[in-house]
């Protein structure tokens, strides 16, 4: 393969013409596309909520997936500050600025369970027997050891075998229920985060 | 008595032609990445990411079979007395008027420099681009290193290129040469106008 | 999404719109009342859906340890004792892309397109049209981008460019909850550090001042500094940023010279040829030779107008 | 908080101590740096560790962790010898004049009436004022009187002197100067400074006088009740304001009503204990009201079972055998160590992550038969039973208990309320299922409840009554709404509600009650939660509200969610303004005055709204003397002036303000036997320990989020650089850091901001320890801090001491 002189010039006016035209931005027009990348938020639902970590209360917005309609299930997609909440105005800390991975713990619990004695693994139960073995238990203590009268014959009317630790973040309305159940049962050995 | 001498064995033309063609794309991707201009090359190799991955790959196999052509050929250019005085008739060089120059052995002067001047861009190319290989060596070096090597390649492959533009040309230019790296063979005439202290040499064998 | 004229745009040599007389915006980071909570690390990974491997604690608070393809921003901390004073200062400066008006990524990279500078400042890069070479990180003064290694592709802060076309501001400045990241026209961010630095100057401390390093033509992150007379004080923030010497030497104005340069060696070849010819050997046979000749088959082939 | 989160802006000094808001309350420390920005503010941080608040500080003290009442008694000190008081203020809004009874004393570490077998004072009646022939306390207003609050105050806190308090603390002279000179300057009307403050102070032996410390010295400044001041209690939970409010404590009952011990057999004499008469002349002493409040209460859980002839079911409420706070969470796990509980819940809650001494409390729930865990995520208590290797070492086949885990929603999954720390009651609205099975606690409680009803129904059993009558007329039964819930706690009229001297109906018979001052005793009405009276009205949802305007831009913003008590943000605000009724500060700090009629302002004026200012009705209207106390006679278990105790673990095992070994640490506090045991000496752990939670995490929720756990992703331990290089240690290296009981092995960061302290002539090393890691989540697994935690409460709240023990420290 030997080049004769005139493809040696060809070779050498295309390949020469081509970088020097080029070289001056003569390169064919490159298409823009668009770089910017589509707003997610577009068309979610927004849902008002408080973060559930700390005592300063910061107004959250949610963000789900699907506007409601019957066919869809709705799915928190992105989690940010209140702008109008007047003490966070929009502001998040770490924890709240990542509350969507709470939401979407793969440690979160789905289904009642329960470890039975000696067992090291955990069982899923229904929810029905979940609760009635559990009232069951409570009732056969309370039976058992419920204290009607003190040593000195006075009416106390008290529970003290079984405790409740109620929660931190459950809201108002969990923690008024909870005590009312907690209280009608005759339960002293109560208490709360608040504590420690 | 037969009229040709063998220059190049067949072991020596694939190399060398092994390596012209890694060459080839070598340096077509690398401009493809030297300047937006010629972006376009990258076509060739399936778009940008295919030229960035092959493209070291291709250097890498380049540099590797140009190291056995460079053993082979070392020892033929080993620059002389000589080869001083055929440079300084450079004038002599590029006008035909080889009657006027000192005899050659088995390649001039020219040939010589652009052999030890490929050593060192190979070189050079090998050193740096494996400091600017990001995809293996990424958290290897620090960036001002990345950056040196970043020139050093781009400039050895301005040089390496160049010197390769003088190279085919000559090839183009010296009638016979093509053929003695295509089928092997030279005329003793073409040897003798050319290589006349080889033809010698050979003769004496 | 006018705001968002793309003013430059790597390997490209044509130029780009610039008729729209479009502001800039900056985010203004103010150290003095950055209390390296990450909030805006955490915002940031959200909004953008990164999530980086769970790593290890390497002795410090730095966490992760480095920025990352899939950490764009990261609160570096540094422990100083101020020897004027003799108080220890805990340091502590948000690290990620400061969007240079000269951005030297921008310089380096050789894909069309994957580097864009918006008219608002902002530089983005396009994933799509990144070809994972890493050019960026070498051209980059303040060492920012980072190659993936699940994609090699190269990944850094957009500034929320999705956010900002839309009027939003970054999720980093949402969220950041003692307002030490604002956001908004630069040249209300340069007034609103001017308070800033009065406030700082105020409260002792003399040197005060704003990091807008002229070097790279200035940014669109800028910080306010206790200290702007010591930068590199805040876990090693450039004292005089600029994009490197070798790499405006490697995609200056050598490259075209160079391209040049390679065409006139070809040119050269070819005027050479054009004048001064071919070197052909002689075809009278070889005093003393024998008779049989053989034409030489690479002028055979080269001039068949010489053949007899 | 007697303030809340954006009132901060208006401080002029804010003082950190005793917490780290920027740590732990990002989104609130913003009002300290926009006081700083907009108002000029200073920020002081006095902390054993130079922490993120102190990084934005500008001035910042070190202190040896549990020794603030020295810190803050030599502060006491400094501002009386110095005349750094608010002298109008502490004379009219204080108990400075009255004269306290004979027999009061305080010798040699001790108050009198110290009974050391028993560890607690059990007489306190000379802790209290004189009274005198009209029934009133004596008071002198000369303040000449020897035993007059003042004198006394003055006397106690004179032993505090700088090279003391210094020598105790650990703090520089110097650096202890310039925060107490700075503190000082807010004594002037128009100066305010805010103290903010959190776990620090709350987890000591001592913490509820540290915080009393706190108190007296704002008393002293006059910045209780003023804007941008006050005693802020940065609450640590999203509501744990909320669940304390709503009485979800051993000895409580909603709305800070107290339940009855063994001896209040007589309901009309458990009444008239808690309906104290005011102690001087023209006092409101609110707590008058407090039938009101029970027999409402009583009407909301029993309705028409509570009547006046069983005297609203007084004898269903249980009685309290226990003293103090009676069954707290250290008697119970100690109980239940001894094996004496069967049964436990825990309602998102993680006590062997969050309680003292893991070891107790998991061998203390191995003794269960049953625990229930109602939780949204996979707590470590959960799985207490399961072997994780050393961070959890257990021979499951032996533990016999079991346990129910019991999945539920998560806040994005449910409506509901929340109190913040500011006292504001927020709604928030779902906005998703939660996942698979997870119901609310509200379904779990209703659920539990029906099946206990529908046994004891069914079978009879002990003490059925209040079971069967508890009201519940949710329209689904099994799962009640949170918004039924709401407006019962609200409380409702049962009868028309009508004004008693207009007698104009205020309430139709089951309208909503507009708030607490309609509430009555005589059954006609019903509220769940007295302080929560007026949140969901009978114009509707006030914790719902959004109008975030702020007119007089001082942050109050009235009209955004709803504040108890009566929408009020800040307490005691009467006191913002001077005795004839005007602001001290009328440029500034203007909060509420007197318009001539009525009590108007920029807030709800805390105080009776026509009692005009030469009435002489004093402030703090919820104390029968109407004025704050200095001496806080009876209420603290340690008595009515706090004193510096050492930890229960102290470095130095003496404590210097006195030789007494009786009072070497609170001689009043939460102890058990087993535990005093369980202490250890500073010659085999040499290093104070300190433990706290970090930003970028939640205690031990946020291990299970990955954005969370990639911030800080491995535990680690706190030393400075001079412990470290004695102990050859270097940043990144693996350490092993010992208590006495137990130790946890973790990554060393090494610090210029924890620094050695000279105390008492030793030199002390501080350790710092965060708490977020266990044996399961997505960030990488490690050992529960609280192995180390020694078990022993504060006196009067029974908060562990987690923030002060002793530990040793060697490289893995």
């Amino acid at each position: 393969m030997d080049m004769n002189r005139r493809q040696f010039f060809k070779v050498c006016g295309v390949g020469l013409g081509a970088s020097s035209l080029a070289a001056l931005g003569m390169a064919p027009p490159p298409a823009y596309a668009e770089t910017i990348r589509h707003f997610k938020l577009a068309n979610t639902r927004e849902t008002r909520n408080t973060c559930p970590y700390c005592s300063v209360g910061c107004g959250l917005i949610m963000y789900s997936r699907g506007d409601g309609a019957k066919n869809v299930v709705q799915e928190i997609v992105h989690i940010e500050g209140d702008a109008d909440h007047p003490v966070n105005r929009g502001t998040l800390c770490p924890k709240g600025a990542g509350l969507l991975d709470f939401v979407h713990s793969p440690n979160r619990l789905k289904y009642p369970e329960v470890r039975e004695a000696g067992s090291n693994e955990w069982k899923r139960v229904s929810w029905d027997e979940a609760l009635g073995r559990i009232a069951t238990l409570m009732k056969a203590d309370r039976d058992a050891n419920f204290v009607t009268h003190n040593a000195n014959g006075q009416t106390v009317n008290r529970w003290l075998s079984t405790g409740f630790l109620a929660a931190s973040a459950s809201s108002n309305e969990a923690g008024y229920i909870t005590h009312k159940v907690v209280r009608s049962l005759g339960m002293l050995a109560f208490d709360n985060q608040a504590r420690v | 008595m037969n009229n040709e001498i063998e220059r190049y064995t067949p072991a020596e033309r694939s190399n060398h032609w092994a390596v012209a063609i890694l060459f080839v794309l070598a340096g077509l991707s690398g401009l493809a990445l030297f300047h937006p201009a010629l972006f376009w090359l990258s076509g060739l190799f399936g778009g940008g990411v295919w030229t960035r991955i092959l493209h070291p790959f291709l250097g890498l196999a380049m540099f590797l079979l140009f190291l056995v052509l460079a053993i082979r050929f070392a020892r033929y250019n080993h620059l002389n007395a000589y080869d001083r005085q055929w440079l300084k008739q450079m004038d002599d060089v590029v006008n035909n008027r080889e009657d006027r120059l000192p005899e050659v052995g088995r390649y001039n002067a020219g040939q010589k420099l652009l052999f030890w001047v490929l050593v060192l861009c190979m070189l050079v190319l090998l050193v740096s681009g494996i400091v600017i290989w990001r995809q293996y060596f990424g958290e290897a070096f620090g960036v001002g290193l990345i950056r040196l090597a970043a020139v050093a390649h781009a400039l050895a492959a301005f040089v390496l290129i160049l010197g390769i533009i003088v190279h085919v040309y000559a090839a183009i230019w010296i009638k016979g040469s093509m053929g003695a790296m295509l089928y092997g063979k030279v005329s003793r005439a073409w040897a003798r106008k050319h290589h006349a202290a080889w033809l010698r040499e050979i003769g004496r064998k | 999404m006018a705001s968002q004229d793309i003013t430059a745009r790597s390997a490209t040599t044509t130029p780009m719109p610039q008729v729209r007389q479009v502001g800039e915006v900056a985010k203004l980071i103010d150290t003095s009342k950055c209390i390296g909570c990450k909030a805006c690390q955490v915002a940031c990974s959200e909004w953008n859906e990164l999530r980086a491997e769970v790593g290890h604690n390497v002795g410090v608070y730095d966490n992760p340890n480095d920025l990352g393809a899939d950490s764009w921003t990261l609160i570096r901390f540094a422990e100083y004792e101020n020897p004027a004073s003799g108080n220890l200062e805990w340091l502590i400066r948000k690290d990620g892309c400061m969007h240079c008006a000269d951005p030297g990524c921008l310089k380096a990279c050789p894909s069309p397109g994957a580097i864009v500078k918006y008219a608002n400042g902002i530089v983005d890069f396009n994933q799509d049209k990144c070809i994972g070479c890493g050019y960026c990180i070498s051209g980059c003064p303040f060492d920012v981008p980072r190659l993936s290694q699940k994609d090699h592709k190269a990944y850094k802060c957009t500034l929320c460019s999705d956010r900002v076309a839309v009027g939003l501001e970054p999720a980093c400045v949402k969220t950041c909850p003692t307002g030490a990241i604002v956001f908004g026209s630069k040249q209300d961010m340069q007034m609103h550090a001017a308070e800033r630095i009065e406030d700082l100057k105020e409260r002792g401390f003399a040197q005060a001042g704003l990091y807008d390093p002229a070097g790279v033509g200035g940014t669109h992150v800028m910080y306010v500094l206790h200290h702007a007379d010591q930068p590199s004080l805040y876990a090693g923030l450039p004292e005089a940023p600029a994009i490197s010497p070798l790499v405006e030497l490697w995609k200056g104005v050598t490259k075209p010279l160079a391209l040049l340069a390679m065409g006139a060696a070809v040119l050269a070849g070819f005027f050479h040829y054009v004048r001064v010819g071919p070197n052909r050997v002689d075809e009278e046979p070889d005093p003393g030779e024998p008779t049989v000749h053989q034409v030489d088959p690479s002028v055979h082939v080269v001039d068949p107008n010489k053949q007899p | 908080m007697t303030n809340h989160w954006a009132d901060i802006q208006n401080a002029d000094l804010v003082l950190i101590m005793g917490g780290n808001a920027a740590e732990a309350h990002p989104c609130g420390f913003k009002w300290v740096t926009e006081a700083k920005a907009h108002n000029k503010a200073r920020l002081i941080v006095v902390d054993p560790r130079f922490n993120r608040s102190a990084s934005v500080a500008d001035l910042y003290a070190p202190i040896r962790t549990g020794t603030d009442i020295a810190f803050l008694g030599g502060l006491i000190n400094y501002l009386l010898a110095n005349d750094k008081i608010q002298h109008e203020y502490v004379r009219n809004y204080t108990d400075v004049s009255f004269v306290v009874k004979e027999g009061f004393a305080f010798e040699d570490g001790l108050f009198n009436g110290y009974d050391a077998a028993k560890r607690s004072y059990p007489d306190k009646s000379a802790w209290s004022y004189e009274i005198g022939a009209d029934g009133y306390a004596v008071v002198d207003p000369s303040l000449s009187h020897p035993r007059c609050v003042f004198n006394l105050l003055k006397n106690h806190y004179s032993r505090y002197t700088p090279e003391l308090v210094s020598s105790v603390c650990g703090t520089p002279q110097e650096t202890m100067l310039k925060v107490w000179e700075a503190i000082a300057e807010t004594s002037r009307p128009d100066k305010v400074m805010t103290i903010m403050y959190a776990l620090g102070w709350t987890q000591h032996s001592v913490g509820s006088q540290m915080i009393r410390t706190g108190a007296m010295v704002q008393l002293l400044l006059g910045n209780i009740g003023m804007p941008g001041g006050g005693m802020n209690a940065l609450r640590g939970h999203s509501n744990i304001q909320g669940l304390t409010d709503l009485g979800l404590l051993s000895n409580l009952l909603p709305g800070y009503l107290t339940l009855p011990g063994d001896g209040e057999q007589d309901y009309a004499a458990y009444i008239a204990k808690r309906t104290q008469k005011p102690l001087r002349p023209g006092q409101l002493s609110y707590w008058q009201n407090y039938e009101k409040f029970h027999v409402s209460l009583m009407k909301a859980w029993y309705g028409k079972s509570a009547t006046v002839e069983n005297n609203w079911a007084y004898d269903w409420l249980p009685k309290l055998d226990a003293p103090g706070a009676g069954y707290d969470v250290l008697k119970v796990f100690d109980m239940m160590f001894q094996g004496q509980i069967n049964g436990y819940f825990c309602q998102g809650f993680n006590p062997i992550a969050a309680f003292p001494n893991k070891a107790k409390v998991g061998a203390a729930l191995a003794r269960l038969k049953y625990l229930v865990i109602m939780d949204p995520l996979a707590t470590d208590t959960s799985e207490f039973w399961r072997n994780a290797g050393e961070f959890n070492d257990v021979d499951t086949a032996a533990i016999q208990t079991t346990v129910f885990r019991l999945p539920t929603t998560c806040f994005a999954e449910e409506d509901g309320s929340l109190v913040n720390s500011g006292r504001w009651l927020q709604w928030h609205w779902k906005a998703a299922e939660p996942p698979g099975e997870a119901r609310t606690d509200i379904a779990i409680m209703a659920g539990l409840f029906h099946r206990l009803r529908a046994l004891y129904a069914k079978e009879g059993g002990a003490f059925p009554e209040p079971i069967l009558n508890l009201d519940w007329p949710y329209l689904r039964p099994d799962d009640p709404a949170p918004d039924e819930l709401a407006r019962e706690f609200n409380g409702r009229a049962l009868a028309d509600v009508s004004d008693p001297a207009s007698g104009a109906v205020l309430a139709k018979a089951g309208e909503q009650l507009a708030g607490f001052a309609q509430l009555r005793a005589d059954g006609s009405t019903a509220s769940g939660c007295w302080i929560f009276s007026g949140s969901w009205t009978q114009a509707g949802n006030q914790m719902a509200r959004r109008d975030n305007a702020d007119p007089y831009g001082m942050g109050q913003t009235l009209g955004w969610a709803w504040a108890w008590p009566a929408n009020r943000r800040i307490l005691y605000n009467r006191a913002s303004a001077d005795p004839s009724g005007q602001p001290w500060d009328p440029a500034k700090k203007r909060l509420v005055w007197w318009n001539g009629k009525a009590w108007a302002g920029t807030d709800v004026p805390d105080f009776k709204p026509d009692s005009a200012p030469q009435d002489g009705m004093s402030p703090f209207i919820m104390n029968p003397e109407g004025v704050a106390r200095f001496f806080a006679l009876d209420k603290m278990a340690e008595g009515p002036f706090p004193e510096h105790y050492e930890p229960f673990e102290t470095p130095i095992g003496r404590n210097p303000l006195h030789g007494n070994v009786q009072a070497v640490s609170n001689p009043a506090a939460r102890v058990f036997k087993n535990d005093l045991e369980l202490f250890g000496k500073a010659e085999e752990f040499p290093f104070v320990a300190t433990t706290y939670r970090l930003t970028e995490h939640f205690h031990y929720w946020t291990k299970h989020c990955r954005l969370a756990a990639i911030t800080q992703p491995e535990q680690f331990v706190e030393i400075g650089e001079a412990l470290a290089r004695e102990r050859g240690i270097t940043a990144g290296d693996r350490v092993k850091v010992s208590s006495n009981r137990g130790f946890i092995k973790a990554v060393a960061v090494v610090t210029k901001r924890l620094r050695p302290l000279t105390v008492d002539g030793k030199t002390v090393h501080q350790v710092g320890i965060p708490i977020h890691w266990g044996f399961s989540g997505v960030a990488k697994n490690g050992f529960i801090t609280n192995t180390l935690t020694p078990f022993v409460g504060d006196g009067n709240t029974q908060t562990p001491e987690f923030k002060s023990f002793l530990v040793n420290v060697e490289k893995v």
